[in-house]
């Protein structure tokens, strides 16, 4: 039957690309349970807690950081198709492959610095409730530091994205969003705060640093997703060369 | 249209910096004793503000040309502008 | 897509740069631009917002902090930008008239305003920094150094802009009024960010 | 694809990039075997003080150092091998190249990785007069680098056991039965990325799940992976001759 899941497994010829999306949003919701819900990382606590504060949020959270990243660890890689994904969005732009592998391999080493290191170090903190608080702190720092250990992975990833958009001549994404990954980019400034307030709204936790970039970060994210939803519904059914 | 545009947008150059000196004075610190926070002169630099985007945004930016539909947003986001920063300043 | 359909088309020009008249209304530029501006608008004024909190919270603070700045230099700044933008609505009359030589002298008034403001914006950092005003000094400097470093930072992204603009009024091959405008509209908003800024950190108590 | 002697000397090339595993295996066996904390894995129930105690053992500390500066000069070596499975996918009849750049994003990550859980040992080892609870840190942070951080070789393996299956061709470039290997060798490996949550047991950085299920199916995986591309290989290769 033409339509149902088994017939477009069998038969859809933009099936690859239907996987890639689904996956893309299987992988965001649960990136948003594991560190909104599962080990309330997201929004993050503040900065200025004392040795005792912290060593106390580790075992407040013990299973939740230890069950949460561990899924993380699991699945945290499958990130991979979207940049798959976009990075195919431009090999149907009217611009030089270049910009397709290095936003590809660029995004390959996000997951690293931007994202696991962050879970080891809450995960080592987690595991050992008694170890020295001093120690305890400093895990807490490099965890939450980390979050903004990619920075410059987004600020230059976003601009070729977004270069090569507004270069583009097959009309494959909006010239809007070509613009709108230049503020995706600023946001990446904007975080840099966070390495030398450790209060106020610069903080890691703070309304500019954290929450204003968080709302720019939420609707990038929702708009990319929504118009590679509709690069794959408008795409014709040729062959590629690659 | 009577004057031509590179009259008119001098002009409005002319009254930019006109208000910008103004602001200038309004902001300079009068008198003697120490800086105190004021009301009347924080607000009124903000109405200036925003008298003086909206003029950019009309004249400049052409959006007294534009479609209804780009001076209603823009003016939404003037109003929204001022009124998150009332709110920010009186409360 | 919209974005062309809002846009007339590019032979027009002449007829309208003529008459000076404006019979339908035409949004200048890609329309795509607009929508950053008013995503950047928005943007701004959470973090203008964010700041006035701020100021009220701790009024003393601020205020003697912002003591420290120069306001003359704000106002030259200020005067500086204004002077930009007013060139470069020129230059897009001039290319919409059919202009080009003329475009090009008021996109370079434009540019050098540019460059101008910014190393003004430079030195200043300089000055205040060599009086012991750093990012981590207090509250009210991370957010002049927050805010005149983002506003920086979209000058230099304009003046890659007028890059492309001047890329444009350079070939008479290419030309396309449509990238002039939209240039333009970028600038302009850099404009009214810096006149928004000016109040909030040189002016407003 | 470009077709005539170019092809031939890429493959060619492959052939030699296939040849060196064997030998890089007898490295990182080696490695393995010298490593004192491998092959009866340290168990996290040790304390700080043993941790001290065990990294500057003198019959230990050398062994510690050297095999983890071995470890790091080939760790990266499973790169080319992981490269010659990206060219198998892309020689599938897929329509779009995303599942070969899903595959390419996962190489650089598990070697990353690797390398800095190799870090985190050098460091743990590298000076006796430290406090015993920052080596024990180092250490913790070297185990669980190493052990939970296995999200690259899952995705990487469901990414070919997912481009097998949308191989419809006559003749596939891998049979089948690879697709399900590589299913089953990514639910083997899964568990260790909850080593943390216990310092006994199966899931522990020592236990059955997470140390020798894991690390057995990960070489397993290798070898499984090194024959079958190595008998693609040299398939390819005998076709290009007929045809020339």
């Amino acid at each position: 039957m033409k339509g149902t899941l088994a017939w477009r497994w069998r038969h859809d010829p933009k099936l690859e690309l239907w996987l890639a999306w689904v996956t893309i949003i299987v992988f965001y919701n649960i990136f948003g349970i594991v560190f909104f819900g599962m080990t309330r990382t997201q929004p993050p606590p503040p900065p200025w807690w004392d040795h005792a504060r912290i060593a106390q949020w580790f075992s407040d959270h013990h299973y939740g950081l230890l069950i949460g990243f561990g899924i993380i660890f699991v699945m945290g890689a499958f990130a991979a198709v979207a940049n798959a994904l976009i990075a195919y969005s431009m090999r149907r732009m009217s611009v030089s492959p270049i910009f397709a592998y290095s936003y590809l391999i660029i995004y390959s080493l996000a997951a690293v610095p931007g994202m696991l290191l962050t879970c080891i170090a809450l995960v080592v903190g987690a595991m050992r409730p008694d170890r020295d608080p001093a120690l305890l702190g400093l895990l807490y720092d490099m965890g939450f530091l980390s979050f903004s250990g990619t920075m410059g992975i987004f600020l230059i990833g976003s601009v070729i994205w977004g270069i090569a958009i507004l270069l583009d001549k097959n009309r494959v994404l909006p010239k809007w969003f070509g613009y709108f990954n230049v503020c995706n980019a600023w946001t990446e400034v904007v975080v840099a705060t966070c390495c030398i307030n450790k209060s106020g709204p610069f903080a890691w936790n703070g309304v500019i640093a954290f929450y204003i970039n968080m709302v720019v970060f939420a609707v990038y994210t929702g708009v990319f997703i929504t118009y590679l939803k509709k690069m794959i519904e408008r795409e014709d059914v040729l062959q590629l060369s690659f | 249209m009577t004057r031509s545009a590179p009259v008119t947008l001098l002009l409005v150059w002319a009254a930019l910096a006109g208000i910008t000196l103004l602001a200038w004075w309004i902001g300079a610190h009068h008198g003697s004793g120490p800086l105190r926070p004021q009301a009347a002169v924080a607000l009124s630099a903000i109405a200036i503000t925003i008298v003086k985007v909206r003029i950019i945004m009309r004249e400049f930016m052409e959006v007294k040309h534009a479609p209804p539909l780009l001076k209603r947003i823009t003016d939404a986001w003037l109003a929204l502008f001022a009124v998150g920063m009332l709110a920010a300043y009186l409360i | 897509m919209s974005s062309n359909s809002l846009s007339s088309a590019p032979d027009d020009s002449a007829v309208r740069g003529a008459s000076h008249t404006h019979p339908a209304p035409v949004i200048p530029g890609q329309p795509d631009m607009w929508v950053l501006v008013m995503i950047e608008a928005l943007t701004f004024s959470a973090y203008f917002v964010v700041y006035t909190v701020w100021y009220r919270f701790k009024p003393a603070m601020f205020l003697q902090s912002q003591a420290q700045l120069d306001l003359r230099l704000g106002v030259v700044n200020t005067l500086i930008m204004l002077t930009s933008s007013w060139s470069i609505a020129r230059c897009v009359g001039e290319t919409r008239a059919g202009r080009h030589r003329a475009a090009l002298t008021y996109l370079w008034i434009t540019a050098g305003a540019g460059v101008l403001f910014s190393v003004l914006k430079v030195n200043e950092w300089r000055t205040m920094a060599g009086q012991g005003f750093g990012f981590e000094t207090n509250l009210f400097f991370s957010f002049y150094y927050f805010l005149t470093g983002m506003h920086l930072l979209h000058v230099l992204v304009g003046l890659i802009m007028l890059g492309v603009v001047f890329h444009q009024l350079t070939n008479p091959a290419r030309r396309s009024r449509e990238l002039v405008e939209t240039g333009a509209t970028f600038w302009h908003m850099v404009d009214f960010l810096w006149v928004i800024i000016f109040t909030l950190l040189y002016v407003m108590r | 694809m470009s077709s005539g002697g170019s092809t031939t000397t890429n493959i060619s090339g492959e052939w030699i990039l296939l040849w060196t595993m064997p030998v890089v295996w007898l490295i990182w066996l080696a490695s393995f075997v010298a490593f004192p904390g491998f092959v009866h894995p340290m168990s996290p129930r040790m304390t700080a003080q043993e941790v001290s105690a065990f990294y500057f053992n003198p019959e230990n500390l050398a062994r510690i150092r050297y095999s983890m500066i071995v470890f790091n000069w080939f760790g990266v070596a499973l790169i080319p091998m992981l490269a010659m499975i990206a060219m198998q996918i892309r020689r599938m009849a897929h329509r779009t190249p995303i599942m070969t750049y899903s595959f390419i994003g996962c190489i650089a990550g598990g070697p990353t990785l690797f390398c800095m859980a190799d870090l985190f040992w050098l460091l743990a080892a590298f000076r006796p007069e430290r406090d015993p609870s920052l080596v024990q840190l180092f250490n913790d942070l070297a185990w669980v680098t190493f052990t939970s951080q296995v999200p690259f070789l899952v995705a990487q393996n469901v990414f070919l056991a997912v481009a097998i299956y949308l191989d419809r061709q006559a003749r596939p470039i891998f049979p089948a039965w690879v697709a399900h290997f590589n299913l089953l060798s990514a639910a083997a490996i899964a568990p260790a990325a909850f080593t943390a949550l216990t310092l006994d047991g199966p899931i522990a950085w020592d236990g059955a799940v997470s140390y020798w299920l894991k690390n057995i199916t990960i070489a397993l995986w290798i070898v499984v992976m090194t024959v079958v591309v190595g008998r693609n290989i040299s398939r390819q290769r005998r076709e290009l001759e007929v045809a020339a």
